[in-house]
């Protein structure tokens, strides 16, 4: 049992007891790893999870008719209620399992957009979208006839309403594919808000959950999307494991994305006829051991509760704009009432790459380029910039350190 | 400041990317070439004339400081002799290993350490490898 | 170090100490897994490299100038070169990491197939595909109007060359698909003769080695695959990475097939372009953890060597053929000459899920079914069959439980 | 002969399974419909009519002896009757409870263990359900 399952409150010392890779040094420092946004580490339950399936019990999944098959079929399809109740999904059948976000999104750029999106249809996707929710629908738009829109962001990085409803006024807008979470800026949008706007234009709407899953508790129902889709290695689970959440009527009338064994219902040289959703979606040998993975991840980050990790990241999040705001020539970019643990910054004359090696070299991992969202640095009028992110394992004396290890950047720099 | 911490970022790097020597676009030149890296964004333009190089350089203080060493090295230099310090220099941020006949650019050795810090320096070379025609 | 690897001479029971599972127990038996074609078992050097990642050398990978993600692309990377090094592609750029074989072949269907063959073009499957090799070819005929043809097999399971005679006549052919070795017969194909074959016939050839990679030493060039795909998981390797070998000057011609993150090269929201092969496949965070666990499982097969291997499946293939001659009423099915460690059989008036559930009872584990192979069921006229199959850790004792145990089941239905 | 093995294949079933009681389409029915598998091909065909049902089977020897068995104990029952029948037997495969009501079907109880073969013994019903238009 992990020592922040038995806490009462949260206790980030505990938690850290959890991730083994916390005690790490990298060149001689101590790891202080402020990268989780691009992927947070992992918890022993996770690690074991995995290594007791390979060691106890693992055989592929649902063909098989044996003890060691069929009590990994279990397993594996146990995960999918987690994932169904981390996300408040009406039923299990909701939860297609993916390798990522990026193949959650391509899988409806494909099924949902080649089939139930016609040419002259417009998708809308905003200016702060990572390329994983930008470069699908412009492979859609290029093979296939649908317009491409881009929503406005406001100066503070948030959804600027009324380039939305400009570019809904025509009425050919058919899905809105947007962030819950910017992974550069930090600011969650306003989920319910989007769904209804979508909704009451007849369009149906996608949000790219990567992000904000890992901070807040997510409930589609209440949000009311018709997609919602994430990756198991930002939520402290493995990689190779995603997950896309679409509405039960709309999977029954995607057609497959991949074929092959699984996803079919019978298979003759002329016809072949599919599964039922979840599985039409699921084709071939299924990332067994990773879902096993994901699911003691989900099992980890529920015991924690999110109303714990939200408070803890929220209070993270403000020391941090605090501290860095005492850091001369370093601006923060956004500024959305609603942010998560994530904080981009530049420094005036000092590169993002030149940042990022220098706090290395005192052991601190922050990241630093476009983030995988091109179009919005130049939105933002930069090239790139350094973006520290934070996790369940963060702790002020971390933050701290960065802003210590800042000011030495800037000496060198001096 | 912590050793470590300059070991990369030492005196002669950290002035050259302040205060180049090479930098700007010359009135006249006979070839040029442009490189970015997509990771980042970083561009970099050199120009060839006159048996001297000159560069216009946007990016972090690894690729101002190799792009106006790079100048000031190939300074003179037929193409085969660039070519051959191109190849020396290559080996040497990958290796570590610093070279005699690389002269001043060994600052960069350091870089070795840093993989993905490696293209930062070796994009003003490839640029001008390209002007060169090689 | 395990034990197999200081084995001069390949020693079974050496190996099996390396599988921690095989000294589990089922319904109080031990446990007797014929069920490696579906997917094997790992051995420690995998569990333990894909924990010692998420203990000690984790973060995303590409992205990052900082250590710990330094380290890990390093780590991913230097997979890729394992891949190159077991198959012997020409080089490393040819190997592109997908999550299982079928998404390789699905890969290549929609990056090749809806790019580079058009309307009218034929593919060649054979009678006996997965239906990984067969559902992806389907999707493609109804979707973008390639002809889909079938090269019929011999009573003994080989590829009919006279039947491929006949498909190719009219010149239409751009692909041939075609397993690497039969996941229900265990027949080889004759590789390097369908590639000659196709190639002189101006057609592209792609094998399906899901089964023949695990089995003996695969040299993609020696045998002149345009394309050769397998999963980690049957080559003792982690569910969740697959491979696509394609050679350099294809994949350089295939537009992307899933967009996103890491793929590209620039992005900007009128056009993006595409990073260079291999890179330009894999979108999204790739599946580290696997990766590197598929690095050990190479490792680790490498070791033993495939001389060894194919020698040990050889001799068990042959003994297994024996013992079930000896079972009254059990026919197996395919009698190709060349063939590897898989045999399917049928009992008169036992059918396959009895057999399956009554070795289970023993402790053995054999899958029964189609097999995801259900147009190869009605060539055969069976509706399935149950079929065990053997791997590194297979021993002569586990064939004759096998026997034994079949007469037992046998007893039941007296 | 372990224990183990003849639990589950017992006397009862592997009997039906040999020798059905109610096997075959009769001349006349009122209602019927067809249950496949499709993870095996197994099919199920089942013929209502005059309150007894009959049934074809090509299958597994439990989808053999559940169709047969199902048969002898629907016969006389209404519909209603039928769907609770149905109810409970789903339950008690799922379960491993026997339950008084099931008689003679509590044989398959065993099944539950065999979550997979489970969809063999409810095949039969499934089809039977669909016949009667439930
Ligand atoms: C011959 C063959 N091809 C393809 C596959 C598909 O492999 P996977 O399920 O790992 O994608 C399999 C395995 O089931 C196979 O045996
Ligand atoms: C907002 C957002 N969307 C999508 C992705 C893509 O996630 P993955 O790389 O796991 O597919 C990321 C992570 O990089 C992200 O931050």
């Amino acid at each position: 049992m992990s020592a922040a399952l038995q806490a009462g409150a949260f206790d980030v010392e505990r938690i850290r007891q959890d991730f083994p890779i916390l005690t790490r040094t990298v060149h001689g420092k101590k790891l202080v790893f402020l990268d989780s946004a691009a992927s947070a580490q992992k918890p022993r339950a996770v690690i074991d999870a995995m290594a007791h399936c390979m060691e106890a019990q693992y055989a592929n999944v649902h063909r098989g008719l044996h003890f060691m098959s069929e009590r990994t079929s279990e397993a594996y399809e146990a995960v999918r209620d987690k994932v169904a109740g981390l996300i408040n999904a009406a039923s299990r059948d909701e939860i297609v399992f993916t390798r990522n976000g990026t193949e959650s999104i391509n899988l409806v750029a494909h099924s949902f957009g080649r089939a139930l999106l016609k040419a002259g249809d417009a998708v809308v996707v905003s200016e702060m979208e990572h390329h994983a929710n930008l470069v699908p629908w412009q492979m859609l738009r290029d093979a296939h006839g649908v317009e491409l829109r881009i929503v406005k962001i406001t100066d503070s990085g948030e959804v600027d309403f009324a380039s939305l409803e400009a570019q809904f006024a025509d009425g050919k807008v058919k899905l809105l594919a947007i962030t819950h979470m910017s992974n550069v800026l930090g600011s969650y949008t306003p989920a319910e808000r989007l769904c209804a706007f979508a909704h009451a234009r007849g369009a149906k709407i996608l949000l790219d959950g990567a992000q904000a899953i890992v901070h807040r508790r997510v409930d589609v129902q209440v949000i009311g999307a018709d997609f919602y889709v994430f990756s198991g290695h930002k939520l402290y689970g493995p990689t190779g494991i995603g997950v896309l959440y679409a509405r039960r009527e709309i999977l029954e009338d995607m057609p497959p994305f991949l074929g092959g064994g699984d996803m079919i219902n019978s298979v003759s040289y002329t016809h072949s006829s599919w599964a039922r959703p979840p599985h039409r979606f699921e084709a071939g040998t299924p990332a067994i051991i990773e879902t096993i993975g994901l699911g003691a991840a989900i099992d980890y980050v529920e015991a924690i509760g999110f109303d714990a990790i939200a408070a803890h990241e929220r209070a993270l999040t403000e020391h941090a704009l605090n501290m860095l705001a005492d850091v001369p020539g370093l601006s923060v970019l956004g500024r959305a009432q609603d942010r998560g643990g994530v904080i981009s910054f530049v420094m005036q004359d000092i590169h993002a790459h030149d940042i990022a090696t220098l706090l290395d070299r005192q052991g601190i991992a922050v990241r630093a380029g476009h983030h995988c969202a091109e179009p919005l640095m130049g939105r933002l009028g930069v090239s790139s910039t350094a973006r520290a992110s934070f996790g369940v394992y963060t702790t002020r004396a971390e933050i701290d350190a960065l802003k210590s290890g800042l000011l030495r950047v800037q000496q060198v720099f001096r | 400041m912590s050793e470590e911490m300059t070991q990369l970022y030492q005196e002669l790097i950290m002035a050259r990317a302040r205060s180049p020597h090479f930098a700007g676009r010359p009135a006249a030149f006979e070839h040029h070439a442009q490189g970015e890296n997509p990771v980042c964004g970083d561009q970099v333009e050199v120009f060839v004339g006159n048996a001297q190089v000159r560069h216009e350089s946007r990016g972090c203080a690894i690729l101002l400081a190799s792009a106006d060493l790079m100048a000031e090295a190939v300074a003179g230099k037929t193409a085969a002799e660039v070519s051959e310090l191109h190849a020396a220099f290559e080996q040497m941020v990958e290796t570590g290993q610093t070279n005699p006949a690389l002269g001043d650019l060994n600052a960069l050795a350091g870089l070795w350490e840093y993989r993905s810090r490696i293209r930062c320096a070796t994009l003003p070379w490839a640029a001008l490898a390209q002007a060169l025609g090689a």
